[in-house]
């Protein structure tokens, strides 16, 4: 049964696990496909929902997989795994014609046809506990997933290694749940004879052994990739995780972790350790980032470099925090008291999360103006299947140091006004390089002023950095263009929004329709160069944007002067392909 | 005063005797700004002849402040200065001296910045034992905004009302401060801090005898000097009548005999209260490096992420 | 335990015994979230039978909280309640109280919550002695966020080294955690706290009265709760190993001899450290009132702006 | 010497006087003018700078005196009083054709020549040495002015007796002083014999009692009006004032004022005792509303009413504390991680910071969602003869109240969903009214959900309440608009600015050219059907600013899709009327 989803076109499988998190075992289900159909040579994209409670509530499993590269979690579902009576009522709808609903029979109760979708119902606490193994239902129905799509059961069994082996009871939790497995595996055979009724895609040619990572992974190896040796942070929901990996790591490379007391001081040391010459950052979500706001003005005024990771949650306050949303934009863009420029930079999927990172530090250290790098939480949790890092592809443009010998005589002059507005810097530790770095407007040596000349001028200095900037976006290319340029329909984006939009092209190129696709990697300063080309032959451009108000799509309207069209949702989750398709559709249709 | 601090392994040892400065070589470009009489001038003084003393040199220097007239000391330091934000200067000086263990860090600033806006994050650092000197510069009173009550105010402080020197503003308590003050050096000694110390910028010789020893202390040196602010609150004779040494006898490693000289009743004791020898911040964060292995490469990492 | 509290003047007293609610009858419709065997569960049992037992209308309560597992809590409670942000509770109970100080006001978070990114405010509402309750259900870890160490988590810890319990996560930390945990009850008594106290979620009754007489105490009311975090460190064997009851001798009146029960190396004692009566909050705030005299016209205002 | 200053083309004089603050008194002398003007029944204008030193520094302090009421400080000045070389230095050219130049002759040398101007030297330190007391010399100064333009002494006598009166050793200084203001007279009249050479404007017609206040004093005079009961500040420049005209006031009507120990905890008590039912408020500058920002997201959420005021300074950072910007309203618009709701109100005017105090509150109150109040230093410190406050026009419009029976049964809804958006509320110690503001996103009861559906819902339910605020925006016309509804050319501007701007088109009407200009009050929700219908006929519209990159401007662009004109000043100092005039100017040569 490979069938094709979405608008995607090419075959691949959903398939959609849930239950109740409290029973447990419904994510390891999940994390055990997606894994087994990595084995195989398949591309997976997965995607989950985190329940309310502390403890139990529902939770959602999906993967996808394919043959090629996915960029979209996938509309509809192939194969719906539904622990519970909650599950099958909430997903039922979302099955396509063809589909498959294998069912705990001991929990759900159908009282619907199937129009046209397959049931398979298995009693897996029965079964279970007929193993004396109650908590082992979910392998019981892992078990009978691979019977039914004639997978290997060596697979499968390399899986639960994977997720169970390791701890200390590991070697007994293991031959429990391959116990389960196998008991599922016979039921099906036993009910449906020894033919698998339906079928994974199959890979046969061979590829390089690829990562299956999430965001926050990808994010953090960037980090690293990225030369940054000092990382101060605060637990917070989709964001804990960075602080989490590169405490692992960082030691081993002599950095530095710190779990600082709130955000406001991991910001604070983060911005301290660069000004000891250490790239350094911290990583939050948007509470944090709106508690950071003093700050980011001062490493701007300060022109400190440093780096400030959001992964974006839904708000506003603290709103709903295992939920997506890009609503902090304009907080990265324009939260400061006064005009205080930084560089805002998006990722747009779990690679960029990575080469994205090592361009974030060059731009904070060669501009000294803070970098916000914008994630959000489904990208950041989300797992999955990418190549490998090309660490060639990785740059490092640093900081311009202050060197006495070239700057002639008289004392250093820290806030040196120049063509680009970038000022050399010095390092302490490094001799006659001396000087304090002032929040308080200040002359070229940092001494405090308070004249309309000189703060005019700084103003100007400071800002000018920016359109420095500009230099380097282009030569490095940070943007994504894509689709048919003679189209006069276009979409411009921002952060993860490109995965549905580039499926959505895919299938509306299958209905002869053209798109033209611009997403800028840096939001603040907008390459507006390749904007306005962009712009100049379109009738219609949709701004798809997961916030309310459509945060880049103003900012697009105050520059450009002209309409978009705002493409909202703020529920929470990411776009539908649909939604995209939907929206290109109707702007065709005007 | 003991020196026992002074043998104790500070990160900043190596850096001692390097450099040959009289106090007068260590004043930057920038001409203090203090109103003539300003305590904060005592404490520059003894800070510009502890630097000399030591024989750190500028370049290995940093001092970070926050905001308040006493926040403006960095620039007058020639060495590497932060001038941050109100109340974090213990965040700044933190991430300097980790990135950088082998400078010498010193965080100042006033007791509003300390003790009000700054106070999440003194508990901090003292637990933490982070290796950098902290000196508050403590005159009762916001300078900088002009003379309102700050923690550390006497209960009552008004214009009507200044039990313990001449009050010029205290603007925002009319009618008197409802507060009653916070204690510093019982606040240090509860939070785990491992150097102690109270000054007074009068006694300029004691105060730089406080400010090396807690430069070289290893781990968190917190140092409360009284500074007073003859603009807005001019405590200069109280303190002079109640301030006191604390006695020859006293155990600085004995932490609730430091706590009884901190609630004295009668007398503000000056001197050492306490000192402490456990592993510092950098110490700590040396020793997970060890932990961790030292063994990395991006390719091994990536492997984890493969099938 | 001394019942002294309950007979001084606090600002709750008009209001008690004016309810007869059972403690079933204080929850509200929202079921707690919490993971089963939470210690967090005691504490709310408890605190439903202080207020019934108190005899509180609903209406006439409020609990403010902060974010974390135990910042959940004023839902689970028929009463008035205010889920604030992560660390700002005091400020809210704070503003909650002065702005109607007829209400029955209580602060509760959990150490993070508290002693984290709450740790600036503390202080300040001990020596503001504000007429309100604080509960901190500590857990010496982040429950919410998934196990990361908190300011009460011992040294070391890490997924190798649990000392007091069974560590399930501490991934911010997997070579252990470097810092030095803080004292809670020294630092409430350093603060200037005016009634501190200790209590363990699986000591119903005990806790039960300490909440009461929390409730019920004129000014600033502190309370740490040992409440387990079954979830991600279990530390339910440690505390009952290691609490005691304070000694029946020991004077509540004594700071010092607090804060050595305080720092005791063999034993976590429960049960009331310390309590003083001092002027709280409403009382200065009523005090400034009367000092400034009640003549107030809008006209007389604005005549002083006039020629 | 009654002259024309700026393009005001009334009859009026400005008085600059500038000196070293560390000699003292410099000050005392522009104010003691500024009343004795006041006493004589003038309108005064007053503008100061306050030196960047702790103690010492240069220091300048303007006096305006008209028949008309004043807008602006006055481009240009007919008296310099210069007690210092530096001052001559600094202003000497700011000096009209026509204008006189007074100074102390014991520290300025004079080396160019009078071009038009004249010149009087005083030996003020030698006449107040003369007198054994030194810092008296200001004293001199006052007394030589008073006699060049023919002033009553009975004005200036008690002109020293309010500003040195009072205190203990009162009697004692009011003395001293006096006898070196009739040394300085006495000198002038030796000079120049009886006759004075200049003259005031005089005043002949009855007037009520005017009011000489600053910005912060009608502000704080607002809040009370306003029926204000609480507020918790943090000491911070230029709003400290603020708080500590209430102190004084607020005790005296059961009100509440408390000193926080930052800016997060001041916001979090306003809040809180706005929960319990108070009209509540905080104010603060732009370093402070930074740290607020997470909390003000919060009010939005919980749906608290809550006022924060923002004297705004000039930034970023630290920046100038003592210094004008408008530099903030993108941080009080958008500053908050994602969309939370909240409205922005700016004061054009000292008047305004009272009357539109109340509005403030009534908005918060109705639409419980934040208000930030915006003000500025200028406007803040300045003080300015204005007609004493008209109480008959302060309304009040209150929170709408939960009542359990209309509410018909079951358990209250705080969050109930409504046409408007707006919830009835309940206060604490409401029997029946118990609920918990909530921060995560929640149902109508307050108890958690993080659904799609209710996210999204309760995303439009707290955004239409700005829908609904508009109503009242109208209703109370909350808005200036002048000038000439012909004209192609438009202002549109914000906050204080609209002082020059109102100068300036009288004295461009002189030249026979018209302008149009509106100046909404609220920012956020914008006046959008009456700046639509402003705009229809406009050619070229400017936007004035005091920030770097005309935050409104983008604001206005992003909503009509049409360029504007900025006009930005960054250097700390207010608009010169001449600037505004120029502009227009500019765009009517277009
Ligand atoms: C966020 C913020 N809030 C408030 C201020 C205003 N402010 C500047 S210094 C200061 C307090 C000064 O008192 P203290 O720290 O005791 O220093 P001192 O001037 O007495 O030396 C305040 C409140 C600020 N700069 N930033
Ligand atoms: C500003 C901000 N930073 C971080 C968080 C994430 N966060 C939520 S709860 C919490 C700490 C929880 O620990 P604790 O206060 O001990 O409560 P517990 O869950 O253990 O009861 C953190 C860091 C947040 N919600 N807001
Ligand atoms: S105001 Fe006070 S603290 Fe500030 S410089 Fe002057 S005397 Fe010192
Ligand atoms: S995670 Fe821990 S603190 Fe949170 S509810 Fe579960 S047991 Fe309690
Ligand atoms: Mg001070
Ligand atoms: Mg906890």
């Amino acid at each position: 049964m490979a069938t094709s989803n979405g608008q995607n076109g090419s075959h691949d499988l959903v398939l959609r696990v849930g239950g109740d998190s409290a029973a447990g075992g419904i994510v390891a289900t999940g994390e055990i496909f997606a894994y087994m159909a990595s084995l195989a040579g398949l591309e997976v994209y997965t995607t989950r929902t985190i329940p309310a409670e502390i403890k139990g509530g529902h939770v959602m499993y999906q993967m996808r997989a394919a043959l090629e590269p996915l960029t979209a979690q996938g509309d509809e579902v192939d194969v719906l795994l539904a622990y519970d009576e909650e599950t099958y009522e909430r997903y039922s709808t979302l099955l396509k014609p063809g589909g498959v609903l294998v069912y705990n029979s001991n929990d759900v109760k159908l009282n619907v046809k199937s129009e046209g979708r397959r049931h398979v119902g298995i009693p897996m606490h029965d079964i279970a506990k007929s193993l004396s193994f109650a908590r082992g239902y979910n392998m019981v129905a892992v078990g009978a997933l691979v019977k039914l799509f004639g997978m290997d059961m060596d697979l499968a069994r390399r899986g639960i290694e994977r997720r169970f082996g390791g701890s200390k009871r590991a070697a007994e939790t293991v031959t429990v749940n391959i116990a389960a497995l196998e008991r599922g595996y016979q039921y099906i055979e036993e009910q449906l004879g020894k033919d698998s009724p339906f079928q994974l895609p199959q890979r046969t040619d061979e590829r390089e052994g690829r990562m299956v990572i999430s965001g926050n992974q990808a994010l953090s190896m960037g980090i690293i990739a990225a030369d940054c040796k000092f990382m101060a942070g605060y637990p917070i929901t989709p964001a804990s995780e960075i602080m989490e990996f590169l405490a692992g790591e960082f030691p081993k490379i002599g950095g530095t972790v710190i779990q600082a007391e709130d955000e406001i001081a991991a910001c604070g040391m983060a911005l301290g350790a660069s000004f000891s010459g250490v790239r350094s950052m911290t990583a939050t979500s948007g509470p944090g980032l709106a508690l950071m706001i003093e700050m980011l003005g001062h490493a701007s005024m300060t022109e400190t470099p440093l780096v400030i990771v959001d992964v974006q949650r839904a708000g506003p306050s603290t709103g709903m925090p295992t939920k997506v949303s890009q609503g902090d934009l304009r907080l990265a863009c324009y939260g400061g008291n006064d005009d205080g420029p930084r560089i805002v930079v998006a990722a747009t999927t779990v690679e960029d999360c990575f080469y994205l990172m090592p361009h974030a530090f060059n731009l904070t250290e060669k501009y000294q103006t803070p970098v916000i790098f914008m994630s959000d939480q489904d990208m950041a949790v989300r797992v999955q299947t990418i190549a490998p890092f090309d660490l060639s592809r990785v740059v490092y443009e640093g900081r311009e140091r202050y060197e006495p010998s070239a700057n002639g005589h008289g004392p250093y002059q820290r806030y040196l006004d120049t063509p680009s507005g970038v000022s050399p810097m010095s390092v302490p530790g490094q001799p006659g390089g001396q000087y304090t770095a002032e929040g308080l407007e200040h002359y070229a040596s940092g001494a405090p002023v308070f004249s309309v000349e000189m703060h005019t001028n700084n103003m100007r200095k400071r800002a000018r950095k920016l359109d420095a900037a500009l230099e380097y976006i282009e030569r490095h290319q940070l943007w994504e263009e894509f689709g048919d340029a003679q189209s006069e329909i276009g979409i411009i984006g921002w952060g993860s929004t490109i995965g549905p939009v580039r499926e959505a092209i895919q299938s509306l190129a299958d209905d002869g329709m053209t798109v033209h696709v611009f997403y800028p990697k840096v939001l603040m300063p907008l390459p507006e160069k390749q904007l306005t080309a962009f712009l100049k032959n379109k009738k219609t451009v949709i701004v798809p944007e997961m916030n309310f108000s459509g945060q880049l799509a103003e900012m697009l309207q105050a520059k450009f002067l002209r309409p978009f069209t705002k493409l909202n949702r703020y529920g929470g989750v990411p776009f539908a392909t649909r939604e995209i398709v939907d929206a290109v559709r109707a702007a065709h249709q005007l | 005063m003991t020196t026992a601090t002074m043998s104790t392994v500070s990160t900043i040892t190596p850096l001692l005797g390097r450099a040959k400065l009289k106090p007068n070589d260590l004043k930057s470009d920038i001409k203090p700004i203090w109103c003539p009489g300003c305590g904060d001038f005592g404490v520059l003084s003894a800070f510009y002849k502890a630097v000399s003393d030591l024989g750190i040199p500028p370049e290995m220097a940093v001092i970070a402040s926050g905001i308040g007239c006493s926040g403006r000391f960095p620039a007058f330091v020639e060495a590497y200065g932060f001038h941050g934000v109100h109340g974090r200067v213990l965040s700044l000086a933190t991430g300097i001296k980790m990135a950088n263990p082998e400078l010498l860090v010193c965080a100042v600033g006033g007791d509003g910045d300390a003790f009000s806006i700054g106070a999440g994050h003194f508990p901090h650092a003292a637990r933490r034992n982070v290796d950098i000197c902290y000196i508050v510069m403590d005159n009762e009173i916001y300078g900088l905004t002009k003379g309102q009550v700050s923690p550390t105010s006497p209960q009552g402080l008004g214009p009507k009302f200044a039990p313990y020197g001449e009050i010029k503003a205290a603007k925002s308590t009319p009618y008197g401060n409802t507060d009653a003050p916070i204690n510093p050096i019982a606040m240090a000694l509860a939070y785990g801090a491992t150097y102690v110390a109270r000054g007074f910028s009068s006694k300029p010789k004691e105060v730089t005898e406080l400010i090396k020893h807690g430069l070289t202390h290893k781990g968190f040196a917190f140092i409360q000097i009284y500074s007073p602010c003859v603009t807005f609150y001019d405590t200069y004779d109280h303190y002079k009548e109640v301030t006191k040494p604390l006695p020859a006898d006293h155990d600085t490693h004995d932490k609730m005999a430091a706590m009884r000289y901190a609630y004295d009743s009668e007398h503000l004791y000056l001197g050492e209260y306490y000192i402490e020898d456990r592993p510092s911040m950098a110490e700590n964060l040396k020793g997970l490096r060890a932990k961790s292995g030292s063994e990395f490469s991006m390719d091994a990492l990536m492997e984890r992420f493969k099938g």
